[in-house]
């Protein structure tokens, strides 16, 4: 229990230790097996040895093939993971995923169900430029029957994995590529996290920052920046995005009276607009200034460097998000 | 093929045909008002091809699947609650005619989307591979299915894998309203497993004895892990792409063709020829339509499902009122 | 001049004119020449016989090959409008509008452009089902690089075709399954509507409904009946949903104080929810309640029409809202 | 062929060849970093085929394209400036190297998604046959794009319309890690045109007599509306899946065998066997690296892009402040 752990070892835990106990957990994806290297971000490093290439199939390029066999075979009992390589990926699989992934419970008046989990790496910052950089999680939480999940640390990744793995609906989990390397202390074996329980890594009382994932990072540290200013900022990290865990939202916010919520995706039309409607629809006369919100710019991510930093949410915009909460006169 | 297994064919055919003309009067007379993509003139493929599974061997197929599914098992009482959108369907209303799942008879999925069966077939698949059940996955779909990408992907990662399952093609020549020949180049759906080195084979999927042959060889392979085939069945679509559509774009050719194929005269020559009376052949229909008729009676007299089973399904627990903003 | 129109005359009219003026307009989709009848629903009746199936040009199904077919024409110069049958089959398209058609713009440095139009059809109340009635707009205004467009009616639809087929950039253009029979007072041949502006069908002075397409026309009823009590409403169709008309809405809920979005999509993370997000940011102060939003049930799309249309927003949900606004104490 | 056009093939491959050995010298010494997706092994099947084409042809490639780019005209110092992200790039640094675009080349698209330049050279093919100019298009990939669903709807739709398109693999035997017998159960790539009904061929990448009269037959046939060709150039991609990647999952004998097809040598023997002097050829790398020294200059020495280019080119006018929700 000693120790730090990466958010790679993590995740290579939760799913040994899911593999172990269940014969039905089973990880469809591109380079996955040891024959290839245990999958481009190692994620599944030693699991094929251990397992066997029944259970970690490394399948060809057909997302289309891999996200359907998961949805077979969850169909069927299993607990499949499916690993698309990067999120931009998914937009050759959207068809399993929501019309079939999310909906096959409902069709079937509940006869079948699908305990799926979409694994899935993206983030901005590393120079992947317009097709391998998008954070789609707003269209997954518009679409009924979906659950999406992102750690923003190493101990979240290994307790969600394993949350995503037992649940009984299909659980969209995205990995940021920065936070690969990310270490948290060991949370030892058996880890296990919530769905729809948000952490508040930092306490606070003058504004809510409500964010999910890497950008949990930045809002952390803009709250020790801020507090030597004397504003105190409480951060949420959400880790389940859909659903979000409304409750310690709204608890937060009727403290503060003020809220900004930050993401890494495109800010317009963004998970951020909803959670923005939410708090204003339940807390508006608790509200001393309108929700603000912080994410991505409205353009393709860019590839080269100096675009690309000025494309993400920066420290400066979510103080100037908070600085408007702070300093309006409703 | 014994005669056992024939009346099996011949009674599975009847189920799915007397079912089709239940079905067209029930929309004519107005008592249902759904989209009806009739299965007439497939009803023999399907039904051989169902007659070689064991029932707990799994089915994924299309809207245009009743046949499939009543061939493969499905309750016709619970398969017509479902279409009147009722609270005793197989999915309490919730699916539809383009929806059908009933897993107690093996069907898994029927799809709406074109194509999208196959890829989970494969998955069906795969956990009976892993399991080693002996389970075999049919998966149905059209002519038209094949020019779409997730077939191309489905059978790639099948014979890959050597997975026990069947696609199974019921070529009726036409996707829509556009004929074979104007939506591929390819001389038969067989040939297209050439680019998988997959097994196929093409059958006249309204000669019984040919098609059972088929089926039979196919899933026996399947079953004793010696991977996928590729059937295509070569059928028509007597009615049009949904009942009560134009003809219009069908040459006359083809329609002439088409009458002359029709399965279930060849059918009852053939039971006659294997020495089963006309009387033997006509009770069987007589219990069915009996079963049909009690079957549209509890459909329509079945409770309509209440606005709570849209909270209820979409996750293991329910949705609570305000959750996910809604 | 005078007379009516149908939606799908109007749409039909305005792919003609469009084709006769320039060669480079040509449509693909299934089943959409004179052999096959000219689409499923008839948008395209009468155009292969007029310009010939190299323009008017029935598909395979294959909607990844109708899309990339489409963005590529579009690079060389055409203006091709791609036909989906149902919104839900998008689905297996995403990957050539989201990273291709939306991106090469940007990504070519403006060297290269997508003057595409995506048509396609869906809506619910007709007992299609779980696949076959979605409304995914809230996606596609998520992804920087497309316009959506949607009309309530015959005129508008027309008057938007034109528009929508004179843009540079890709445009989504939706239509409801359900108004295709409405009818118009007919605009007469080239009518032109620009994208991004706004109709005010109906004046009122107390608050702002917000909606666009298919429930537009739930609206104007709502209005008319509330008008009897005392409520006056101003409806506003929105016709353009991405880039909305921001002055349009902006000034109507300034003058009102209040305001509704009304959407047939999935409600959470609907469309709504920016709309909602973004007149709070901008109108705050100017606010006499929260910013109300009635949109579909959070489920798949039920096929059983008892479920339909408890799933589809009604008239007395969109009068609750009314009456949260007017009823606010702030 | 004739010496001219030998010349050319030898001119276009070793500007590929030389621009990846001066691209992997900016990456070993810090200069730049990106991914590099090398193309070391596959230069001459490329030079080859592009040497097939008119300036106007256009072409549509992949992540794994630059020597594509390169062998079909994209000037180097636009090439360079793009790569290193700069204002005056070919794309203004907005797209990077997986997205690099020249259309005064015919460079159309550049994609990073796997299969899915297949559909939008289709499109490409189908403007010029409407437009009857005679353009050809020629789209490139790997193996392992083979499997997904956009290949196979792109190769139908192609045949169906007899588009002057040419689907040029560039078979490499692996697909990232994935060796060819592990992503699917058929023996070659032309074998899948099978399934379209359309001409193939399989060809040594390495051998620019046969590959350039592979080439020249496709784009013959094609400029003449002949409709599509699939040709499967086989090769290897001797630095891997991307520059600096490990090496360990390729089996020693497929190391030795990729050593020994080194098409550079190759070349260079035939070039002599030709009659062109050992001091010409050197004349002309000469040159190349002269023009890939002052690409790399131009390069670093450009601007950077401002931050306002991100509300440029989202649309044909500049996203307004607010507008958008931005
Ligand atoms: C992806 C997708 N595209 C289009 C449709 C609309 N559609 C429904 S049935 C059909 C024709 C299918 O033809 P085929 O596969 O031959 O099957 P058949 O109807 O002849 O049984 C089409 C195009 C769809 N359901 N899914
Ligand atoms: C749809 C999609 N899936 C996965 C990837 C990740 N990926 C990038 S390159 C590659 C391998 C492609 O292999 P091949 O087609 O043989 O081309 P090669 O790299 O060998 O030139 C993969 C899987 C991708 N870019 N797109
Ligand atoms: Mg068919
Ligand atoms: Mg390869």
């Amino acid at each position: 229990m000693s120790g730090k752990i990466s958010m790679v070892q993590a995740l290579n835990r939760a799913i040994d230790e899911a593999m172990a106990e269940d014969e039905g957990v089973i990880l469809l994806g591109e380079d996955v097996a040891a024959k290839q290297g245990g999958g481009v971000f190692k994620i599944s490093s030693g699991l094929s040895e251990k397992y066997g290439e029944h259970r970690i199939r490394a399948t060809p390029i057909s997302e289309q093939a891999i996200m359907g066999a998961c949805v077979g075979a969850a169909l069927a009992g299993f607990r499949p993971i499916a690993e698309i390589m990067l999120m931009n990926f998914v937009t050759v699989a959207m068809d399993q995923i929501v019309n079939h992934a999310a909906k096959l419970r409902f069709m079937s008046g509940g006869q079948t169900n699908v305990p799926l989990v979409i694994r899935t790496t993206t983030g901005v910052g590393v120079g992947f430029g317009g097709q391998h950089s998008d954070m789609l999680e707003a269209w997954f939480a518009h679409v009924p029957g979906l659950k999406i999940v992102t750690p923003s640390n190493a101990a979240d990744a290994q307790g969600l994995m394993r949350a995503a793995i037992a649940c009984n609906d299909p659980v969209i989990f995205i990995e940021n590529i920065l936070c690969y390397a990310q270490q948290s202390d060991d949370p030892g074996a058996g880890h296990f996290v919530p769905l729809g329980k948000a952490a508040v890594p930092v306490e606070g009382s003058d504004v809510s920052l409500i964010t999910y994932g890497r950008t949990v990072l930045d809002a952390i540290a803009v709250a020790a920046e801020l507090k030597d200013q004397g504003i105190s900022v409480e951060v949420i990290d959400l880790r389940t995005i859909a659903p979000y865990d409304e409750a310690a939202v709204l608890a937060s916010v009727r403290k503060t009276g003020r809220a900004v919520v930050l993401h890494e995706a495109v800010k317009a039309y963004g998970t951020g607009a909803e959670i923005s409607a939410r708090i204003t629809e339940r807390a508006f006369n608790e509200l001393k200034a309108p929700v603000q919100r912080v994410g991505g710019a409205f353009s393709p991510v860019p590839m080269a460097n100096a675009l690309e930093q000025a494309w993400i949410p920066t420290k400066d915009g979510i103080k100037a998000a908070i600085h408007t909460t702070m300093d309006w006169k409703r | 093929m014994d005669r056992e297994k024939l009346l099996d064919i011949y009674t599975r055919t009847m189920r799915v045909a007397r079912s089709d003309e239940k079905f067209r009067s029930l929309l004519m007379t107005g008592k249902l008002a759904v989209l009806y993509y009739t299965y007439r003139g497939q009803e023999l493929a399907s039904a051989a091809m169902m007659a070689a599974l064991e029932p707990s061997d799994y089915l994924v197929t299309t809207y245009r699947g009743q046949h499939d599914q009543i061939a493969k098992g499905v309750p016709l009482d619970l398969l017509y609650a479902e279409i009147a959108g009722r609270a005793t369907g197989t999915c309490k209303g919730k699916g539809g005619p383009m929806h059908i799942t009933h897993p107690a008879s093996g069907v898994m999925v029927t799809t709406g989307v074109v194509g999208s069966g196959l890829p989970i077939a494969n998955g069906l698949a795969l956990a009976s591979q892993n399991r080693g059940d002996k389970r075999v996955t049919v998966t149905c779909f059209g002519d038209g299915a094949t020019n779409i990408g997730a077939f191309h992907e489905a059978m790639n990662m099948a014979q890959l894998w050597q997975l026990p399952v069947i696609f199974f093609c019921q070529n009726n020549r036409y996707g829509e309203h556009t004929a074979f020949a104007d939506h591929t180049k390819v001389q038969s759906i067989a040939q297209r497993a050439e680019a998988y080195n997959m097994r196929a084979v093409t059958v006249d999927g309204n000669d019984a004895e040919a098609m059972y042959a088929v089926a039979k060889e196919a899933v026996d392979r399947a079953r004793a892990g010696e991977g996928p085939t590729l059937i295509e069945a070569m059928c028509y679509r007597m009615l049009g792409h949904f009942f009560g559509a134009d003809f219009s774009y069908m040459p006359p050719e083809h329609l002439a063709e088409m009458a002359a194929a029709d399965p279930l005269p060849r059918l009852r020559t053939l039971m006659l020829e294997r020495q089963f009376t006309e009387a033997e052949l006509d009770a069987i229909v007589a219990d069915i339509d009996a079963e049909l008729d009690a079957a549209a009676e509890f459909a329509f007299a079945s409770p309509l499902p209440g606005p709570e089973e849209l909270t209820l399904d979409v996750f293991e627990e329910p949705v609570l009122a305000g959750e996910y903003g809604s």
